[in-house]
Parts: C-alpha cells; structure tokens; sequence
C-alpha cells in the first residue's frame, strides 16, 4: 500500500477532499436522522478516496459524469458545498434550484455535467462529453463513475465498445464496493474482475485497491494521461466498499457479518491519516487543521442551505423548455 | 371491521398462492431472492426459501431478464417479473413492446407470452425526475398487453391472479407510496377480472374515473362534495387498457358529465382516450366537457413543495367536478 | 412549376447546410458515412466527405450513440442523429425520454440537449411489426422533447434546419415510404418555426387535422369532398408536441366540425388529446363531435392485403367526415 | 478443413440441408425479381453450411431462435418449406399466416420459437427458453443466432451474462459475415475476434470456420453436449460471408471487390459438394439425387403456396389477444 507516493502536498490535498466527503455524508445523515433533510440518500461512506485521488489530477475543465451514489465524486471534483446542500434542502440557491436533487445535482461550472439515477446511463452520455472534447481539439478528459452492478447493464457494453472504436478521451471509473443494492458481486456478475472486461473492447483494464489513494492516483494518472494524448479510453476497477448500505435505512442484513467487520476494519480514512503522519507527509497539527477548516466549511454551507429561500412552486413551469414561461 | 393488510402482503399472497396453484409460475427480477432480501420492498419475502430456483434474483440487466421472461413465456412458463421502478421499462421498452405484445400476432397465434411484468412508481417520496413517473400511456397505446393498476390491497390480490393467469403479457403498475396502507384484506384465491372497470359508488351528478394512485383521493373529494350536494359516482378502472367503455359510458350516460383523475403528466395521458371515447360516444348526452385532472407536464421535481405542486390537489379536482356543474 | 425535389433531397440538403452554418452540428448513427454508403435510404450522402470526422458511422448500438448524442449536446454540439427505423427507439427510450427530456429541468436550467433525434417509419413496403410503427405518442407525452413531423419535402427542410437550431431536444420523425415523392423545393437557409401548424387549405364545413403521412391522404379526401360539395379546411399539424391549439381552435371555432387523421394506432394516440383539448375548449361550438381516423389497434402485419386493412383508407376519412356532417 | 469427418449419412444429410437452403433462396430472389413476391429480403446465401451443420445435432425439441436473415436456419431446422413460402405469399396457410412474414417466421412444432427483426433481441429471449427447459429439468437446448454486428449492442451483454450467472443451456450462434449492413467489422467492432468477448463471462469461446462444415459440427457438439449435460453457455463465431449483400437491392458498393472475390472463391457450397465426391463420403449419382429431390420439394412448396387462398383480411382483429374477436 502507499506505494510511490506523489508530494506531501498532493496527498494533503487528497487528505482534505477525504475529509470533507467525509464530513460531509456524515452531517447529511444527521440531518436526515432529524427530520431536517428528506431524500432517498446512497452514501459513499468508504469510497471517499477513489475520488479524492482521481480528482487532484483534473481541472474543472474536465468532465465528470456520476451516478445517486455520487456526493463524494461531486464534492472532489469541486462542486461547491453549499450549492448541493441548498440543493438537497430544496432551495432556490441549490446547484438545481432543488429540482434535480441528490440523483441529479449538476454544476458544470466545476465539470460536473450529468448526475444520472439509471444504472449504467452515464457511461454513453460520457463518451458524448469525450467526444465533443475530441472533435474540438480540447484536451479535457472525462471520467464516467459507475457501481459493479452497473458493469452487466447494456450500456456499460455498448460505451466502452464505442469509446474504443472511437478511441475517446473517456476513463470509465467502476467503483467496485461489491454491492449492487442487495446482490453480491458473485451473484450478478459472471467475471471475478470488471476489469479484465476491458479485453473485450481491447482497451486497457486496471484493477486496483481503492482503500489505497496511492495506487489510485497512480492508476488514474495513467489512464487521464492516456486520454490526454489521443490513447483512447480506459476502465479502472477501484475496489472498495460503502458502510452506509445501499440507502440510508438500508439494515445490510444481505452482507456476512465477516465481511462487514473486515471492511470497516479497512476504512481507507483513518489508516491514510495515521499513514500521513507516521510517514511525515503531515503533522498531527496540520491535520488537525484540515479537519477543522472543512469542519467550518461544511457549517457555513449548512447555513447558507438553510437561511436561503425555499424554491418557488412556479419553478416548475420552467426549464422544461427553453422558452417556457415564467 | 374486516381483516386489514396492506398492499405489500396482498400482492405477496398473491404470488405465493399462484406459485402454489401453479408451478410454471416463476418469479424473476432485481432482488427478489430472499438472499438479496426478499425484494426491496418484501413484496417477494419467503418465496424463494418456499419454491427455491423458481424465484431468482437477476443482475441489473432489464433487457436481459424480460427477454428471458419472455422467451419462457413462450416456452409455457407463466412468468412474473418486477421492474424495479417503472422508469426503468425505458431500459427494456423493445422486449416489451416489440417483443412480448406482438408474438402472438406475428406468429399467428401459435405462440402467446402469458408473462406479468410487476413494476412500481409514484411521486410523493422526493425521487425526482428519473423515479415518480406513471408511463402506463406508453403501453396502453401499445396493441396486445393489458395495462393494470390496483388501488387498495384486495384489488392488488384480485388483479395480480387474474394477470398471471391472463394468455396474454400484463404489465401490472403499482403505486408504491401507498404500499403501506391498510385496506381490507383479499379473499385468498379469488381472481378480480381483468378489463373490468368497478363502479365503487353510485352517484347521479358526475362521474368521477381514476385508477391506481387517483382513487386515494377521488373519494375524500367526493364527500366534501357530497356534504355540498353533488353526488359523485365514482369509477375505478382498475384495468386501464384494455378500457371498460360499458361502464364509463353507462354512468356517463346517466350524470351527464365526467372528470378524469391521473397522476401521469396530463398532455397525451390516459385521460385524453377516455375523454375522446366519452365525447364520441355521448356527445350529445354530456351536459359538458369532459375534464382532465392531472400531474402538471414538466419532469417529476425533487423539492417536497414543487413535487407538490406538480402533482394535481384535491382542489384540482373539487374544481374540475364545479366546471362540469357550472 | 418551381423546382421539384424529394424529401431525401431535402433532408441532405437541410443537414449540410445546417453544418456548413455552425461546426457544432455533428452527424452520426449507423452507416452515415460515406464508406458506409452514406446512410441507408442516402440521406446522408456525400456529407462525411465535405465535413470529415464530424459525420460518423456507429456500431449497432443504439443506446451509446443516443447517450453520445446527449452527452455531446450538454458539452455545446448540436448533434443529430439517426435511428435507422423508429421502432427501434425501443432500444434507447431510456436516453431520450429519462435524459435527453429531462436535463434541462433536472439540472435547474443549467445544461441543455439541443440535440435532434431523426428516425423514419411508415406502413406500405411489408415490413411488418417491428419497423413499421408511430410511436410519437410515447414521445408526446414526455415533457421536455419536441415532436416534429413533417408531411412533404419543403417541409422536411425548414422544420429539420429548425430542430437543428432548436435548443432543446427534438425527435424528428420521417415518413420514409414517401421519401421518394417529389414536392416543391425548399429556399434553403429559411427554417420552418417549431409549434406551428400550417393551414393547407381554407374552407368553412369542416376541418381536416393531420401530419406525416396523413398529409398524403387528407387532400386527396377533401378534393373528392369539394367535389361533393363539401367544404374541407386543412392543418398539417407539422409539430405534433407541442401542438398548435391556437391555430387548431381558430379553424373548429370557425367550422364546428373536426377530423383528426394519422397513420399510428387508434387508441390512446396523438389524436385522443387533440380530441379531448377540441372537446374541452369548444364544446357548445361544436356540431358534432370530433371523429379520429387512425390504424386498427393491432401490430402491423405483413401481407399486403392484411398491411392495407391496417392503415386507414380514404373511405374511412370520408365517412368520418360525413358523420361529422350527419 | 473437413478435419475428422462424422460418418456419411451425418455429412449428406448436412450437404442435403444446405442445398435445401440454396435452391429456396434463389428461388425467393427469383421470384422476387419477377414480381410475384414483394418484401425486405435478407438472404443468407454464403452462409448455409453453419445451420446446416448444427442442426444434424438437434432434434425438433430443441429450441431455435433466429433473426431476420434466418430462413437458412429455419429450413435447417425443419420448418417445412411449404409453410415458410405460403408465409412469403401472405397465405392463410403460412406459418403465421401471412401475418409475420419473413423477419418473424415461427414454428414451434419444429422448435423455431422466436424470429426478430430487432439486433440483438433474440438473445435474452434464448435465454428464457432455455431457462424454462432447465426449470424442467429438460435436456433441450437453445440455439440462439444473430450476426457480427449485433455483438456490440447491449443485449449481447446481457445475456451472455445472465446465461453465464445462470448456467442456462443455451448456444449463442454468432454468424460472423464480416458486415453489418454496410458496416465493416473493424468499424463497428472493437475487437478481431468476438469470440474472444465470452471471456467477460467467464464462458468458452469458439471460433471456426463457417465455411466448413465439419469444424461447425464438431464446435457444436462440444457446446451442445455442454449444455444438454449442465455445463452452461457456449459462444460460438462462424467466419462466413453473405454472397447477395445485407438485403436484395443492395450493390454492396461498400464491399472491397478483392474481398468479394477471395469470398465467392471460397463459397462453401461447390467445395462441399466436391470434397463429399472425392472423398467417397457420396456418388456423383447420390448429390445429383439429393439436388433433384430438393429441387422437387421446393416446387411442391411453391404450389402449395401459390394454390393457398390469401389471407383474409380479418385476421388483423385475431391474435392481437387470446379473447379477440374473430
Ligand atoms: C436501469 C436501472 N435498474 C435498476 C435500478 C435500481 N438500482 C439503483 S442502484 C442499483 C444498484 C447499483 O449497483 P452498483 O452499480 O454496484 O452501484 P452502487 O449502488 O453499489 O454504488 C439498482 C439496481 C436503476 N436505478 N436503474
Ligand atoms: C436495434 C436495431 N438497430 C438497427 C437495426 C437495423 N439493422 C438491421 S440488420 C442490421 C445489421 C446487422 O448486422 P449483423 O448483426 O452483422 O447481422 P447480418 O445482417 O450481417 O446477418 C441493422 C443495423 C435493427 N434491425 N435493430
Ligand atoms: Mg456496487
Ligand atoms: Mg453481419
């Protein structure tokens, strides 16, 4: 693990993204548990560092396509806090004006271009962003999340089958936590390794231990730099697993007890901090700082959510069409 | 009182005694093993652990599992799946609807597809746009499968027998808000006929039509209208295609006038066929148009008071019911 | 006589120019290209040639390419592409109808999917019931898509230059049995406005509503009619959704008496809801009610005689009018 | 080639099924051109020996499911021929009565369950029928053919997974011509051999020569065997060629005429014939009366055809459902 590690400075940057995906989906929860928030809500609690490590090597240039189950992806690729959790609270300032919700918050502006609640309707819609970078010469990537269940769905099949022949700029990021709602990975998926699905489209297919943000970034680095220079697309299968169940209320009584003790006893969270500071990436101080600073973000974002004004019912007249009425 | 169940176990009777009564009765669809939990609703709970391989959990692969039912329904199984929400049919619409309703007429009638497809949907729990919508147009517009909604648990019992046992597909919708609500509970064993509308109060000023998710508010109207003196006949389709025109038009023939109630978006829904067949057929009978009451023609939104809003009120419908009076 | 030209002609013609006013717009689908032949029917001749990789040839994959279309509009193109046959639509619904329609309203306004969707469809060459059929009313019941159709080569051109220009997403239906019928040509570079219908014919007993295919008959019936003494007035709709009500009540308001006419199945069809809304709007004008004339509620077959019993013929057109005469 | 021949009779009735398939489709052509049969034509003409070659290894209970260019795997199978012209020529006696015509040919008392006219959809529906053989505890298998092209669409995933999750008994038959329509295999495909994708399901893969029948024989024997006995799914790739383009009226302008030529030059038919002859496995005397017989047939089934009454157009209101009314 930890292998090769990049800067100290990239892997507190990593750290920080960690910490506010993760700070993040715990006051949700709260917020729900109170009444405050009512929403079907998919936690990514334990998948915070795949892309907390894929997302220090974009832009907001670049394009991410992700799924429900896609806070954590949001907040590291830069969506701002306070418009999720306006979006969440059903307010007029929410990165939807509360129309799209968890499943669909957009926010282009940090390349956050489709949130999409239909297993496996990302991935076409993400050759489609690689593709106008492609005809435009750009050299933006994009990176379409997608669970393991997702990987037995038609058009997981049909993108990487296109992205190949058309060798688009897109990095197709499964991330494997061994669930789809209730079904194993054994039960639905007939392959030990998404990734090797790859061969079947003859592009490159990597495996790699998701808890690990080192191999992570190191994984990712490779496939954006391949998209970058005209390679083509790549599939990375990041394993990794989420605590919260499928959706809050989800009880897990489907997942062996072993397995869920030996998952939480591989939080990727607690081990990378204590690996930062016994590696001197960080001081125990500097952590510490992160912590509180996104501690403090994270409240001024609540805050903004709910001091703003809840959307007006007539929203619903607009946006269907461009020239809807107001 | 008599005995009260809710929707859940009425429809989980009604697979349990089919299978029982029938062993070419199979279940298939997302979970719906007890392994995986027994569906994500329980509407499946205890069946695989009584019938074993006839109840299977599938990969998240809609196309995949609705061809197969449709191909054991062709080999003489009688299958019933479950699309998880209805907005998934999107994913699997050519099965359906070039596949499972046309082989009996392609064949010539040498072979039918004598399948149920279960799915759920419904707005009211903030799912948003890609989870709420009612789609039975599409389907009802789709010659040789019967579109089927329940209103109340002994109505999910009744129907559900009738469409396993149906020759033909029947795509079975149910509307999963209401899951948990008491009603009175089925006669075990006992089919309710499909294409068979029920007059569910008889009334003399206007008729009131609805199905499925409609008729939790068609009759809390109708008696606030009643205590102001207008007398409702209320009519539950329960079978929305193919329609029971005899008892539409009888009562319309004796009030005069009539108002449709559905939660599908208005524009090109169910309400305009029968709108349209009621003015043909009774033109000069109706004391006034026949009126429309339902969900406003924008995407389901997420926010609690734009949902709100997007679905139709009951003052929606206490107004239509004043414009055919006035 | 002016310049005569077929709706192929006119097609190419409207989607070169449209590509040569703005590099946004790109083509694809299957066998596009020229090495491909330039599309099935050659609607696509030559234009992979003059615009190089902005035109491309697809894997058999309809659900990639419709999903590359939509992620390609949200990143700022102006894609259109083609699915070969409508019914084939059935394999991508999830992409137009739970995406395309909906990212502009679940995304607050801030993306859109000024994409254009052609697809061709049509009864009459015996190709039976899975690539003959009008689905537009799935599609007219989805909020957020357009549904444009048009009737005759002129027509083909301006409304297809307008749904390119259209910024959102429009499903441009193409009656290919016809295809080779010449019509007067188009002024290249004008565009047809979306949601407005065109008043063909005046006249003062009854009007005649229509698109598409219709379009052939409808004035073939009302010239046999004049002949008779009956006075048709004719609307080719153009945009089936949204419709043009203004210009629909303006001509029943004025003759009392209205026939819709089209090619797909009779029950819950487009012609239900132009019924219903003629119904609501102008009930005390009305003479008599509005008749719909459309196909038998069956799939489409494939002996001729049996393809011909299907479509509605002139006689039937006739008869409904007189009825609304009666 | 022709490596460890079967014994004779297995190697004549092969040879007396491709020239079954032969003699009927040029007659079809024929007739076509001269007017006495009208529909899309998909002709298989290059492509004989690989059903011809399965098919001595099934018995009528297996099951087959084909696509539109399928008549060469109809005849192969049994469906008599009399009953697939009178089809053609929209007779009452056809299979299906006129009813589905080419691209939907059933005949369940010869095992031939399903024919599609949509890419990729015959698969998930094989798959349902060998899940009902196996819920039996039957010993039938599935054939389940489609084309090179249709290896790319998501259906093909699906099922090739779920058969593989299941351990259904089914053979997926990739006739692999090298086009789809006008689409090269490099264009569409993303990888050289689509046998090599069945690694994605952990399922074997066979790749072979169409063109020769004795190795199509023994790589169907192995995957059958497989099946009958419990082992699961096999994907098997025959390299052939489609001699009269991807229907009647097509140029094939997109078709290198050196690989036209090294395609017709290997024409698997006169090489049969040639090596049975030289290798004694026949007398001249015995294929010329094997051809004659043919010969002798297919006039039979014409007449039968063209002596049947058409079918009357009534038959549009049957079958639609079970109850219609005749
Ligand atoms: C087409 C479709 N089918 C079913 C569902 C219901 N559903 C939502 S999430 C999910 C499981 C997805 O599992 P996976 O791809 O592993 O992602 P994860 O939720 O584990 O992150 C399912 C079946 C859906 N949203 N879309
Ligand atoms: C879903 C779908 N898309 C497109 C078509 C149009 N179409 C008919 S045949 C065909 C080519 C199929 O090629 P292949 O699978 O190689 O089979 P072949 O025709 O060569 O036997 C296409 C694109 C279709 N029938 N269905
Ligand atoms: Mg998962
Ligand atoms: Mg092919």
């Amino acid at each position: 693990m930890y292998v090769d590690p990049p800067d100290s400075a990239t892997l507190l940057s990593i750290y920080r993204k960690m910490v506010q995906i993760k700070l993040n989906d715990d006051r949700i929860i709260a917020m729900m548990k109170a009444g405050k928030l009512q929403m079907p809500y998919y936690s990514a609690r334990g998948q915070e560092c795949i892309p907390a490590a894929i997302s220090v090597l974009l832009t907001h240039a670049d394009y991410l396509v992700t799924i429900y189950r896609g806070i954590h992806d949001m907040l590291a690729k830069g969506v701002p806090a306070k418009l999720i959790w306006a979006e969440l609270a059903g307010r007029s300032t929410g990165a939807c004006k509360g129309k799209g919700g968890p499943m669909h918050v957009t926010h282009p502006e940090s390349g956050c271009m489709v949130t999409t609640g239909v297993v496996g309707a990302g991935m076409p819609i993400g050759c489609g962003l690689a593709l106008a970078a492609q005809l435009r010469g750009e050299s933006r990537v994009t990176m379409t999340n997608f669970g393991d269940g997702a990987s037995n769905i038609g058009a997981f099949h049909e993108s990487l089958n296109l992205a190949s022949v058309w060798k688009l700029p897109v990095i197709f990021v499964c991330q494997n936590n061994r669930y789809a709602e209730h079904t194993s990975l054994a039960k639905g998926t007939s392959i030990e390794r998404i990734s090797d699905r790859a061969r079947s489209y003859n592009i490159p297919g990597i495996h790699v231990d998701g808890n690990d943000p080192v191999a992570v970034y190191h994984a990712a680095k490779v496939a954006i730099g391949r998209a970058r220079s005209g390679g083509g697309p790549t599939l990375i299968e990041a394993m990794t697993f989420r605590f919260n169940g499928h959706l809050i209320g989800d009880p897990g009584e489907y997942i062996p007890k072993a397995e869920y003790a030996a998952a939480v006893s591989a939080d990727p969270y607690p081990k990378y901090r204590e690996w930062l500071s016994s590696q001197g990436h960080a001081s125990a101080a500097q952590l510490d700082a992160v912590e509180a600073e996104e501690a403090a973000a994270l409240e001024a974002a609540v805050k903004f959510a709910f001091d703003s004004p809840l959307t007006d019912a007539s929203e619903i007249k607009r946006d269907v069409f461009a020239d809807a009425a107001a | 009182m008599s005995e009260q169940i809710n929707t859940i176990q009425a429809l989980n009777w009604a697979l349990d005694d089919a299978m029982a009564a029938d062993t070419n009765v199979v279940l298939f669809g997302e979970e719906l093993a007890d392994g995986e939990g027994g569906g994500v609703m329980k509407v499946t709970a205890g069946l695989s652990t009584k019938y074993g391989a006839r109840v299977r959990s599938t990969p998240i692969s809609e196309m995949g599992f609705t061809g197969a039912a449709v191909g054991a329904a062709v080999a003489g199984l009688r299958p019933v799946i479950e699309i998880m929400l209805m907005n998934f049919v999107a994913v699997c619409m050519d099965q359906i609807t070039n596949h499972a309703a046309k082989l009996r007429f392609m064949s010539g009638g040498q072979t039918h597809v004598p399948m149920v497809i279960r799915t759920m949907t419904g707005s009211g729990f903030q799912t948003a746009g890609q989870h709420s919508d009612f789609l039975e147009a599409w389907f009802c517009h789709t010659p040789g499968i019967k579109v089927v909604m329940p209103s109340n648990p002994a109505d999910a019992y009744g129907l559900l027998r009738a469409s396993i046992d149906d020759e033909d597909p029947v795509l079975f919708i149910e509307h999963f808000p209401s899951y948990w609500n008491p009603g009175e509970a089925p006669k075990r064993g006992v089919s309710i006929p499909l294409g068979k509308a029920r007059r569910v109060q008889a009334g003399s000023d206007v008729t009131l039509i609805g199905y499925s998710r409609s008729m939790l508010d068609i009759p809390v109207v109708a008696k606030k209208l009643e205590a102001a003196g207008v007398s409702c006949e209320i009519i539950d389709l329960r079978t929305v295609s193919p329609l029971d025109m005899e008892t539409i038009l009888t009562s319309v023939k004796k009030t005069g006038r009539a108002v449709v109630v559905h939660e599908a978006v208005r524009s090109f829904g169910v309400g305009a066929e029968i709108s349209a067949r009621i003015h043909e057929s009774l033109f000069r009978e109706l004391k006034a148009p026949v009126e429309r009451v339902a969900s406003q023609d924008c995407p389901v939104p997420f926010a609690k008071q734009l949902e709100t809003a997007f679905l139709y009120s009951h003052a929606d419908i206490e107004a239509a019911v004043r414009r055919t009076l006035a």
